[in-house]
C-alpha cells in the first residue's frame, strides 16, 4: 500500500529536481523547515510586477518532499506569491479529502492522501513560496522566537 | 419534546456496572464517561497505539489522523471554530495555568489581573502565583449575595491598567451562570485580556466562544463525558499567535539548537511532549456524543430537576442553599449546609442511601468566606440524573437528621 | 533462564489485534500497554469513576485509596522509596518543567545549567526557556563521538557556579546508558541539583534512584507499558520539601485567600487539579506488573536481540549506526541512516512489509547535529520484541533498496 | 455501612468534648488546617520538663475530628509532644491496616479504617499535637508560603 507512494512519476519527478539551485540577486528569498525531521527548503526568486518569474530552491528532504519542490518550480512561473498561498491551500484542502487536485500536474500526489503525516512533506515547498511575499518570514510569528 | 433519560443512562457503563441504590450527584466533581468515550480511549489504548505527530507508518498515521480529527470534533462543540485554535491540555488546571504564564510578559508592577470571587482556585492560584512573580496586583471582583458574579462591582473596577480578567463560566458552588459577553464587551473596551473557565458550564451543552467574546476558554474532558486526563483550552487565533510558549518540549518546536529554539505555531506550539492521546481520543468522542443531542430537551429536563431539587431543598428548614434561588439563571450545581451538621458527616451518612455527594470548600474557599462558612454539602446534576435521584438525596438528608440528632 | 517471549506477548493485546505482519519496532517513541493497565484503566473509567483526593463516599474513597496504591507500586519500582516522593505528572515532559521552573528560584546571573547534547529537547528547551527568563546560563555538556555522555568533559565543566546538571539516563537515539552514579558523585561535589530523564531507561527494568543518587527522576507512563496521559517525577524527599509550587489549582493548597495561600506538602504540592486518575492507575498496574518480571532474563534477551539487530546492521555498507556498538553500553535502542535515502521515505516503504519505525530527528536536534545528520531511522525494541522483529527490519531494509534504487 | 462510623461512643465522645477551651498563658500553641475541608484546630498547651500538662483544643470540624480532639486531651497529659507524634504516626498506621489500636481509648475508631478518606479527619488533633514541639509550626515548610 504506501509502496504506492513511491511510483515511477514521484521518483522520477524527485530525481529531475527542477529549478534546483540559487539565483543571482534573487528579489526575494524564504527558508522554511519541517520540524518533524529537521527539512528545510531555500527559496529564492526573481519577482517582476509582483509575480513569480524565476524560482530555484534548494531542498534537503525526502523524496515527497523533492518532488514537490520540483513541480512547485515549475508551477510558480507567472503565479504572484498570494496565488502560490491559495494553491498552498488548496493543496492542503485536497490531500485531506475534498475536491480535485488543484493543478494537473500535481495529481502524481494522490497516493499520498491517505498518509496524513506525509502531507506536510508535500507541501512544504508550496507553503514556503507562499511566503515570498513577505520575504525573510519562515512562518514563526516574531514575538515567538 | 422530552428527553428520554433511560436512553441517556444506556449510554454510561456505570449505570449498569454499579449495583443499586446508586444516585450519582457528583458530576461536579467529575462526571462519568460516556460509552463512545470509553470506547475510543479502549480501542486506542489497546489495539491501535502509536505515537502521534511523528510517524509515518498506517498506525502512527491512523493515530495522528485521529488526534486531530478529535481536535475538530471539539471545535464543532465550542461552535464551529478553527481546529488550530484547540490547544489540548491535560484539564482545566493547566489550561489555566498555561494562560497565567503565557500572559505573564504583558504584567508587572501597574498592571492588574481581575479575579472574582467565585473561582475555583484553578483559576485563582494560578494568577496569584504569576501576580507574585512579575509584581502585578490581583484584585478581587466581588460576588453578589446569591452567589453570582456583580457586573457592576466588575465594571467599576476596569480600567486601562487592566491586563487580564478572569471568571468563570458557572460556578462550581453556586452553579450561577456568569453573562460572559457582557463580561468580554466590559473587558475589550479595555483592551484587557478575558480568560473564562468552562469546565462547570461545558457538560451542560455546546458553547459558542467566539459568540462569548472570550479570549482564552478552559475545560476539563473528565468533566464533560469523556476521560480522566485530558483536557482544552481554546484561545483566539489572533491571540493564541501572540503567546510565548509555556512548557517546553517534544512537538512544540521548528528546530532546536543549544543556542536557541524557534517554535511551532499554534496550537502545537502549546502542545509540548507526547499528549494524553488515549484521553484526547475520549474527549473528542464525547464532544461528537455532545453535539448530536437535543440540548433543548436536555436542557428542560436539567432545569426541571434542578427546580425539583432547590424546592425540596427549601422545604428543610435547617438547609441553606448557596446561589441563586431561579433555575433559570443557573446550572444545577447545588451547595447547601444543613445545620447544624458538619457537610462530611452529612456526605457520608448519603452515602450510606447511595446518594454520592461531596462535602468541603470544594477548591473555593474564597467563596466559602463570602459565605461565612468553611465547607457545604454539594449535589450535582448531569443530564443522567432523573427524578430519584433528587428525591434520593432529599429522603438522604431526612435520614442525616434521624442519625445525628 | 530463559524469557517466555510468547507469554509475555499474550499479556499485550495490541498482538493479537494487529493483523500479521506487524512488528512493533517504536517503542521508544510509545510503548504497547500492558493488559493490567488496560484493564485498571477500563475498570476506573467506566465502573468506578470517582474524583480522588475529596470525596467520602464509597466510590470516591475507594478512587482515592487506588490512586495511592498506584504511587506505593511505583515507589516499589524505583526501589522501595517514600511514596511521598512518587509524583504524578501528565508525562516526562511536565516532570521535567516541572523541575525547570521549581528550581528557577536557584537560578539567575552567574549561575550555571549543565544540560547534555545527548538530550532530548524535553530536557532542553524547558531549561533554555527559564535561563533566558532568570539570567542563567546554559552550558552543552559534550557526547563522545559514539554518542555518550562525555563524563570527563562534564567533571570539566562541573565547579560552584553549577546550580542545576540535566542528563538523560538513556538516549533515545544512540540507546546509550549513562553512568547517573558517576554523575551524581560529581554534581553533589559542588552542590548541585542532577536532574535525570528516565523516559527511555526505565521500559528496561526497575530503577532504585536512591541509589543512582539522583535529586530527581521524570519518566513517562506511556513508554513503560501504561496508559498515555500519566507520568511520574521522583524526587529526593528533602528537596521536594523545599521547592515551591508550579502549577496552582486544587489539590495543591493548605489554604486559600486572595491574600495569601499556602500550599501542601508534597507530593500534593505538586499536583494541582484533577489529575489524570486513569492514566495513574494504568501507571501503578503497569509498575506491578514489570516489578514482578524476572529482569535478569528480561535483560538477556532485549540484550540479544539488540546484538543481532547491531550485528545485521553493520553487515550492510549503507548503514551507519548512531551509538555505542557494544550492546552492554546500551539498550535497545538503535537509530541508523541508510545512504543515500531519507529517513522518512526508508520508514514508509518498512510500513509496507509491517514494520513500525520511527525517522525524523526524534526530538534531539542537537544530537542530530552532533552526528551531522538531520534526521534518522530508529527501531526500538522491548520485552515483547523477538527476532522475527530484528529479521523483518533486516529484510525491508532489503526491500527499501530495491524499491528506491 | 458506613453509618457504622456514626455509632454512640463516637458521637458521645464528640459531644463531650474533653478539653475544648483555651489556656490562659499557654507554653505552646498550633493550629492546623485539613485542606480536604478547611477544618481547623487550635491547640494550646502547658508544658513541663518537656512533657504537655494540660491541653486545650479549640475545634472547627466534623464529628470525627471532634472526637478524636476529645480523645487527644485525655490522652495527651504525661507525653512529650515527639510521643504525640507517635502516637499520631501509629494511629494513621493502626487506621491503614496495621496492627493493633495505639491507646485502648482510640479503638473505637475502628470502623473509620475502611473509609481513607477520613483518616486525615481522625489524625488532625494529633497531628497538630505533634507539632507542640516546635511552636508556631502547621506543617508547611517556610519556603513554599
Ligand atoms: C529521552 C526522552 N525524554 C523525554 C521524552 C518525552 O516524554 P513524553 O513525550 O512522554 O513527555 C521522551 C519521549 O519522547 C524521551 O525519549
Ligand atoms: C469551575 C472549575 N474550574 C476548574 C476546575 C479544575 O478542573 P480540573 O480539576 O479538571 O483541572 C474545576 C473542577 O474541579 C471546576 O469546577
Amino acid at each position: 500500500m504506501s509502496a504506492d507512494l513511491y511510483h515511477e512519476a514521484i521518483l522520477a519527478e524527485a530525481r529531475r529536481s527542477e529549478g534546483a539551485g540559487r539565483l543571482d540577486r534573487p528579489d526575494a528569498v524564504v527558508e522554511r523547515d519541517n520540524p518533524l525531521c529537521g527539512d528545510r527548503i531555500r527559496i529564492e526568486a526573481r519577482i517582476e510586477e509582483g509575480r513569480v518569474r524565476v524560482l530555484r530552491h534548494t531542498t534537503r528532504g525526502c523524496l515527497l518532499t523533492r518532488a514537490a519542490a520540483s513541480l512547485l518550480a515549475r508551477e510558480a512561473p507567472g503565479r504572484t506569491p498570494a496565488e502560490l498561498g491559495r494553491l498552498a491551500d488548496d493543496l492542503a484542502r485536497w490531500l485531506a479529502g475534498g475536491g480535485a487536485p488543484p493543478a494537473p500536474s500535481l495529481a502524481l500526489f494522490a497516493p499520498v492522501r491517505t498518509v496524513a503525516s506525509r502531507h506536510d512533506c508535500v507541501l512544504l515547498p508550496f507553503r514556503a513560496a507562499a511566503g515570498l511575499a513577505t520575504p525573510g518570514d519562515d512562518g514563526v510569528p516574531p514575538r515567538a522566537r | 419534546m422530552s428527553l428520554d433519560v433511560a436512553a441517556i443512562r444506556r449510554d454510561f457503563p456505570i449505570f449498569a456496572a454499579q449495583p443499586p441504590p446508586f444516585h450519582y450527584l457528583d458530576s461536579a466533581a467529575t462526571a462519568q464517561i460516556c460509552r463512545p468515550a470509553a470506547e475510543a480511549l479502549l480501542r486506542f489504548e489497546t489495539e491501535a497505539r502509536a505515537n502521534v505527530k511523528r510517524g509515518v507508518y498506517r498506525l502512527a498515521d491512523a493515530a495522528t489522523r485521529a488526534f486531530e480529527e478529535a481536535r475538530a470534533r471539539v471545535a464543532r462543540l465550542l461552535g464551529g471554530v478553527d481546529p488550530r485554535e484547540v490547544v489540548f491540555t491535560s484539564g482545566t488546571t493547566l489550561g489555566l495555568n498555561l494562560a497565567a504564564h503565557t500572559l505573564a510578559p504583558r504584567l508587572g508592577p501597574g498592571r492588574r489581573v481581575l479575579v472574582s470571587v467565585l473561582e475555583h482556585h484553578s483559576n485563582l492560584v494560578p494568577w496569584q502565583l504569576v501576580c507574585a512573580r512579575t509584581g502585578a496586583e490581583l484584585v478581587p471582583i466581588p460576588a453578589t449575595g446569591d452567589g453570582r458574579l456583580d457586573q457592576a462591582a466588575l465594571e467599576a473596577r476596569l480600567d486601562r491598567r487592566t491586563a487580564v480578567v478572569a471568571v468563570t463560566h458557572a460556578s462550581n458552588v453556586t452553579g450561577a451562570v456568569t453573562d460572559v459577553a457582557r463580561v468580554a464587551a466590559a473587558t475589550r473596551a479595555v483592551g484587557a485580556v478575558l480568560v473564562v473557565d468552562g469546565a462547570q458550564r461545558i457538560p451542560h451543552g455546546p458553547v459558542d466562544v467566539r459568540a462569548l467574546g472570550c479570549d482564552l476558554y478552559a475545560f476539563s474532558g473528565h468533566k464533560m463525558f469523556g476521560a480522566t486526563g485530558a483536557g482544552v483550552l481554546w484561545g483566539r487565533g489572533e491571540l493564541l499567535a501572540e503567546l510565548p510558549p509555556f512548557l517546553g518540549g517534544g512537538e512544540m518546536i521548528a528546530r532546536v539548537t543549544f543556542a536557541a529554539s524557534r517554535f511551532a505555531d499554534p496550537p502545537h506550539r502549546f502542545e509540548a511532549g507526547t499528549p494524553p492521546i488515549g484521553p484526547v481520543l475520549a474527549l473528542g468522542a464525547a464532544a461528537a456524543w455532545m453535539t448530536a443531542l437535543d440540548w433543548e430537551a436536555v436542557q428542560a429536563h436539567e432545569r426541571a430537576l434542578t427546580r425539583r431539587l432547590l424546592d425540596g431543598l427549601a422545604a428543610l428548614p435547617e438547609v441553606r442553599v448557596l446561589g441563586p434561588a431561579d433555575p433559570e439563571a443557573r446550572i444545577g450545581v447545588v451547595a447547601f449546609t444543613l445545620e447544624p451538621h458538619h457537610p462530611h458527616d452529612v456526605c457520608q451518612l448519603l452515602d450510606v442511601r447511595g446518594v454520592c455527594t461531596r462535602g468541603g470548600h470544594h477548591c473555593a474557599q474564597p467563596l466559602m468566606a463570602h459565605f461565612g462558612v468553611e465547607a457545604s454539602v454539594r449535589a450535582s446534576l448531569a443530564l443522567y440524573n432523573d427524578e430519584t435521584d433528587v428525591d434520593a438525596l432529599l429522603e438522604g438528608l431526612a435520614f442525616v437528621r434521624s442519625q445525628l440528632g
